[in-house]
């Protein structure tokens, strides 16, 4: 492997992790603070990319120049996050805070199965492409290689802003630690007076903005079809159980471990690719059983 | 005594009753396709053509007088859902033909199910060669061409292309379509131009997001050529990031079902590269682009979808064409009212019908023989999306292996004077 | 069919001390009902086989809710014991039902075995989600390993014989269902009685203490293993009997779709209910047959909702609802034992 | 068992610790504790909140490890050992927050208390028929909870739950009972009853009882000997007039339980 080779392996790994940490980053926050494993979160990711190819399209057609496709990224992030995380939490989740967990889970599986033929009924069964995004940055070169700027450089980019804006949200602002006081000890928060049904809310629906923020930034590069959630919830699952549940630096660092493990095996084995996230999960959980980052809760008697 | 003048009178009533059918009410049929899931990239507008044949067909009063009435089944609903309802078609519906499947897979299990349930089915758009070649069926009928006339049309366009590549890669999805198609690409290739290298190759998963190592690998690896015999969302993400990351300006890509993509990757599909169709199907096709039913067609299906037609389009009506055609046929060739199912086999046997495209005809061992279109992509401006010139139309004869033989032993044996020895007819667009 | 009915009494006469109860009574009207199901309705036969299948693994599922536990990978056994069958069809052409079932449940006993060591270290989401990592490992081996497992087209497994006889697919699809139906009352039994039995006990305790668990002597860890080996052995001959009556085994079995399937339908026919598992696989895959049948589009949707309304409204599931029904009026005692049973 | 005391130092003593240390965050929880228990006898551990106590059952029965030191059952080393190795070997627990299987019976937690001792493996017993229900129903009459045999232990009151809690224990038939403080949630009325009840319970099965207690009243009255605990370690030791009569003690804790 001479130093082209691995390079080129470590930019597919580089801009393949951002891609899976932000959508990762809301599954793990939702986790962190509602302990609810969402498998609608999938969902969430593939239809926030059709929306950000309907509209793109639509205000292309218009005429707009094709750097708007970004600003609308983000607008098909947050009509994701309100317009389903909220009814989703409000409508739904909120029912079953007290159910056993299994329970908790079947109703986002159930959620993840009704969003899965909304998709299909909006935007029908044929594959949408909207690449206008990638190629208004235009391509680097790097070594003789050719890459686009924007999995290059403006992936990672948001991946780490996120990375730190949340750190920083959650840390330093008055929401951040009312969110962090809830996730600590429920009742506690109840009972100095936080209004824990809002921060949930608020949570989960950030969580889905983060789902739709995936997708519409996945949109420039690849096709949009029915069923790309399925694949990417299982994957980042793999990264937040790796991670440890509810760990936001740790899901970056494992988001890179799974995408440079992937795009390496492509060079060195490839027929293990597909096997690389789950083996890296079922290796760190065998040695871990918290996850990399998660610490073990000791059982009081 | 009794007894044996009723039995003497059934015996002599018996080929009588075995001549004819009574004329049923409706013709219902059953077609699985994906409604659900990737492939429903063919399997909908295959839906949606077979409702405007049925349509057109019953205006005109159907068969002899029979209205025909389709049951869809979506294949995407996993293999128990699909068999019991195609049982449940077939046994108390009473279909009296079943057209199946998209999936390769699909067809391997519904195939023997149809000869246990003795209905009469049509492959109408599975690719695998290997259903003929390993079993024969009495009830099993292909009324397109498979994998091997579809890859040897790509191997000898190519050949006859670009006569002077050295390197090729591969990038298919990881499963059988996949894996097989590449088999023959490939053992055709060492068979016909021995010097060629095949310098990597590549499966990546069925369903793909991203083919960024891919290409970065193929970057590297500067092949000649690229083959891609992959479809729908898989296809249109590797062809739009090899575009935007300038990989299809140093490669030729061969890409035996972009017909397909066409008009979805627009722009993104550049000049210079190989588009195959499996079979001759391309809603601009060179011989029949000015016949009435074909403009007909082409109208009234933009109309009801608002897209050009892809070659599942193509497979249906040659699918919907062999049913109606053998109907006829057995009607007319028994002088009955309605052919019985043994009248409706004979009549499938040999049949000769059209679609669409070309006129086939099946062959005795059920296989049918598709013409096969390949043509190089051009951005004419006349489309917002790429189109064909140098289309080659080739002859489906000669692309199929000997009734008995198997496709790639056949294959190993052919040599460089292959692609010559074709009958092909060449048009400029 | 004798041999049916004589299990389904002695289950009712074991239930109720000799008195037969109406849920006994119900029970085996409703096992007859299915056994004359290809009598009656012929083209229902191999729907209803197929639920009868999944119903067994789904089984499988539910002895692990028992413990409070929840797999999202158990299609793993289900996969590797109808991928052993497929095997052994390949390389011993003409090999017997028995022995493909066989091979399919040691298959998925010995995996049990060896996954179950590493899981049982686990509890609620890490338990599930490491199953689910084990099952799509299988997964992607079987897609991967084209040359080795057919890829996502699969193998195709044919016909074996029956005790030695090659039977047409009529006769061999009666077989299998009233094996099918033999199994489900069988295994259906026994892990009623196991539920009731001090190990079945003290493996539902998982759910409530550990710590007293290991302060009577036990391991939470092997305590936990016992009942994953039986539900993996559950999912297993669900896993065989589905691919027998198939005929071809694809990755597909294995998606984690399916596992959660599995749950899905343990948790609609009623968490933790022996009967409700088969109840329950019965109602979805009728449900599911028609609904993609009738409406092709949706029927992913209608499911969802079906769901959801179960779990909001009658969280204890179908067999909640029937209980519901059975006691209205009368006293309802809830030891877990007499539950159990 | 009781010839052991007679016999003096012949045999080690049933259950002997060594220089326990261990230490959680800043706190020392359990300090050079050296301690031996001999058999036959109710010991009562006494001392304030946090000296340390349940610390010291939760080494003994392997719970938590000790950075350092020994424990020892009847000279064997245990420190190693899991909790449920040492369950076998005869030490059983009751706990100061009962640790029950909620949503079995009071009867059934008895009951699998016995197939767990036992090792019932027959899968089509069921649990209520096994050869142990009458020593359980027995059991059960000890602790006075036959009326509630029935009843899940979800619906159980607090004080019905220690009781249950004990007999569970009981029922694996140990030779060394730890328990954490067995009347604590009993009304205090009944505390003595309780009490009476159990030391009969311990002396029919004839087992060696350690427990922790806050009620100065209990100890004085159903201990055969008292430890008193301080600042992780054995403060003093002697019978319960001696200890109870002491200077320190009657400072340090009596002072803190009418406070």
């Amino acid at each position: 492997m001479n130093l082209t080779i691995f390079l080129l392996a470590l930019f597919d790994g580089i801009s393949y992790a951002a891609l899976v940490f932000i959508v990762a980053l809301g599954l793990t926050l939702i986790f962190g603070v509602m302990r609810i494993l969402n498998v609608a979160h999938g969902s969430l990711y593939a239809i926030g990319a059709y929306a950000t190819v309907s509209l793109t399209g639509f205000f292309l057609a218009l005429g707009f120049a094709p750097v708007f496709a970004f600003p609308l990224m983000l607008v098909s992030a947050v009509l994701v996050g309100v317009l389903l995380g909220g009814p989703i939490e409000w409508l739904l989740l909120r029912r079953i805070y007290d159910k056993p967990e299994v329970l908790q889970l079947l109703v986002t599986f159930a959620v993840f199965m009704i969003l899965e033929d909304v998709q299909r009924l909006l935007w029908g069964t044929q594959p949408y492409f909207q690449a206008s995004a990638l190629q208004a940055l235009g391509n680097v070169t790097v070594f003789g290689v050719t890459y686009t700027v924007y999995q290059l450089i403006l992936l990672p980019l948001v991946a780490i802003c996120l990375l730190f804006g949340l750190r920083f949200f959650l840390r330093h602002t008055v929401i951040g630690k009312l969110i962090l006081a809830t996730t600590e000890d429920r009742e506690a928060a109840q009972s100095i007076g936080i209004d824990a049904d809002r921060v949930f809310l608020f949570t989960f629906v950030v969580g889905a903005v983060l789902a739709g923020l995936g997708g519409a930034l996945a949109s420039p590069t690849t096709s949009i079809l029915p069923g790309m959630g399925a694949d990417m919830i299982v994957l980042s699952f793999a990264v937040v159980a790796t991670a440890g549940l509810g760990q936001i630096e740790g899901a970056a660092v494992t988001a890179l471990m799974i995408g440079l493990g992937r795009s390496f095996a492509v060079y060195v084995w490839p027929e293990v690719a597909v096997l690389v996230p789950y083996l890296i999960m079922v290796l760190v959980l065998l040695v871990r059983p918290e996850g990399l980052f998660g610490s073990p809760v000791a059982r009081k008697i | 005594m009794k007894t044996l003048l009723t039995t003497s009178a059934l015996c002599v009533a018996m080929p009588l009753a075995a001549m004819a059918a009574d004329k049923p009410e409706t013709l219902k049929i059953g077609m699985t396709t994906f409604l659900t899931g990737p492939a429903s990239v063919f399997g909908v507008p295959a839906r949606d053509a077979m409702d405007i044949f049925v349509e057109n067909l019953n205006a005109e009063g159907g068969i002899n007088g029979v209205p025909i009435e389709v049951t869809y089944i979506d294949e995407g609903a996993g293999a128990e859902a699909l068999t019991s309802e195609y049982r449940r078609v077939a046994q108390t519906e009473g279909a009296e033909v079943m057209l199946a499947s998209i999936s390769s897979g699909n067809c391997q299990t519904l195939a023997p199910l149809a000869e246990d349930l003795k209905v009469p089915n049509l492959m109408w758009d599975c690719g695998t060669q290997r259903i003929f070649e390993e079993q024969s069926y009495d009830y099993v009928f292909r009324p397109q061409g498979n994998a091997t006339s579809e890859m040897l049309a790509a191997v000898a366009y190519l050949l006859k292309t670009h006569p002077d590549f050295e390197t090729i890669a591969v990038v298919n999805q990881d499963y059988a379509w996949g894996r097989d198609s590449w088999d023959i690409f490939h053992t055709a290739l060492e068979a016909m131009k021995p010097g060629v290298k095949v310098v990597g190759e590549f499966f990546p998963k069925f369903g793909a997001p991203d083919f960024s190592t891919e290409i970065s690998r193929l970057q590297a690896l500067r092949p000649d050529v690229v083959l891609s015999t992959s479809w729908g969302g898989d296809l249109d993400t590797f062809v739009q990031q090899a575009f935007q990351r300038g990989l299809m300006n140093t490669s030729t890509f061969v890409l035996p079902l972009a017909e397909s993509s066409l008009e979805r990757l627009g722009s993104s599909l550049p000049a210079g590269h190989i588009v195959g169709a499996r079979g001759d199907h391309y809603f601009l096709h060179p011989e029949r682009r000015d016949d009435a039913d074909f403009k007909g067609f082409m109208e009234q299906y933009k109309d009801a979808t608002g897209d050009i037609p892809v070659y599942s389009v193509f497979h249906a009506s040659q699918a919907f064409a062999a049913l109606k055609t053998a109907y006829e046929k057995a009607i007319a060739d028994n002088g009955v009212d309605w052919p019985d199912e043994d009248q409706l086999l004979a009549a499938l046997d040999g049949l000769e019908f059209q679609g669409l495209g070309r006129a086939l005809h099946l062959r005795e061992d059920h296989q049918g023989v598709e013409s096969q279109l390949m043509g190089t992509s051009a951005q004419t401006g006349e489309y917002p999306f790429a189109t064909l010139e140098n289309i080659m139309i080739f002859d489906g004869e000669g692309l199929l292996p000997p009734v008995g033989e198997a496709s790639i032993d056949w294959i190993k044996g052919l040599d460089a004077s292959f692609a010559d020895g074709l009958s092909v007819k060449t048009y400029e667009n | 069919m004798s041999d049916i009915s004589r299990h389904t009494t002695a289950r009712g006469d074991v239930k109720s001390g000799g008195m037969p109860s109406l849920r006994a009574l119900l029970t085996l009207l409703a096992v007859l009902l299915l056994a004359a199901v290809p009598f009656i309705a012929p083209s229902m036969q191999l729907l209803i086989n197929l639920a009868l299948a999944k119903g067994i693994a789904v089984l499988g599922v539910t002895v692990l809710l028992r413990a409070g536990q929840v797999s999202f990978g158990h299609a793993l056994f289900f996969g590797i014991s109808a991928y052993a069958g497929a095997f052994l069809m390949a390389s011993l052409p003409g090999a017997d039902l028995i022995l493909v079932l066989i091979a399919g449940v040691l298959g998925a006993a010995l995996s049990g075995l060896l996954v179950g060591l590493f899981v049982v270290r686990y509890r609620g989401i890490f338990f599930g989600m490491l199953n689910l990592a084990f099952s799509m490992i299988f997964w992607s081996i079987l897609e991967k390993f084209y040359h080795v497992t057919g890829g996502a087209d699969g193998i195709r497994l044919p016909r074996p014989t029956v005790l030695g006889m090659a039977l047409e697919r009529s006769g061999f699809e009666a077989v299998i269902f009233y094996l099918s139906i033999a199994l489900m009352v069988g295994l259906g039994w026994f892990t009623l009685r196991w539920f009731a039995s001090p190990v079945g006990q003290i493996f539902q305790t998982i759910k409530t203490n550990e710590t007293r668990l290991e302060y009577l002597g036990l391991s939470p860890k092997r305590v936990l293993l016992s009942g994953y080996l039986l539900s993996a052995i559950l999912c297993g001959v669900g896993g065989s009997l589905m691919a027998m009556t198939q005929g071809v085994v694809t990755p597909e079995y294995v998606w984690w779709v399916r596992s959660a399937e599995m749950v899905f339908i343990a948790v609609l026919g009623g968490a933790g209910s022996v009967r409700g598992a088969f109840i329950g696989a019965l109602i979805y895959e009728i449900v599911r047959v028609y609904a993609s049948a009738y409406a092709g589009d949706i029927w992913q949707m209608l499911l969802g909702a079906f769901l959801l309304v179960i779990i909001l409204f009658a969280p204890k599931g179908i067999m909640g609802i029937a209980d519901g029904l059975i006691h209205r009026g009368g006293k309802r005692r809830a030891t877990t034992a007499e539950e159990a049973r | 068992m009781t010839a052991t005391n007679k016999a003096g130092t012949a045999k080690p003593p049933l259950l002997e610790t060594r220089e326990l240390m261990i230490k959680f965050g800043g706190v020392t929880a359990a300090n050079n504790v050296s301690m031996q228990i001999e058999a036959g006898r109710n010991l009562a551990i006494i001392g304030p909140n946090g000296a340390g106590k349940t610390t010291f059952l939760n080494i003994c029965t392997g719970w938590i490890k000790p950075r350092s030191g020994k424990v020892f059952l009847e000279g064997e080393d245990i420190t190693p050992l899991p909790p449920r190795k040492i369950v076998r070997r005869g030490v059983a627990r009751a706990f100061q927050i009962p640790q029950l299987f909620t949503e079995h019976t009071a009867l059934e937690n008895l009951l699998i208390s016995a197939a767990a001792r036992e090792g019932l493996r027959n899968p089509l017993q069921n649990l209520h028929n096994i050869r142990q229900r009458d020593e359980m129903m027995h059991l059960l009459d000890l602790v006075h909870c036959t009326d509630v045999a029935d009843r899940v232990v979800v619906e159980l009151s607090e004080g019905q739950r220690k009781l249950i809690d004990i007999a569970v224990a009981l029922a694996l038939k140990p030779r060394l009972l730890l328990m954490d403080e067995p009347t604590s949630g009993v009304a205090s009325s009944q505390k003595h009853e309780v009490m009476e009840i159990l030391v009969g319970a311990l002396a029919e099965a004839g087992v060696t009882s350690v427990f922790v207690e806050h009620d100065m009243g209990i100890v004085a009255r159903h201990a055969d000997e008292v430890a008193v605990w301080n600042a992780g370690n054995v403060q003093l030791r002697g019978t319960p007039q001696e200890i109870l009569e002491h200077p320190d003690v009657i400072r340090d804790v009596i002072g803190e339980e009418v406070a």
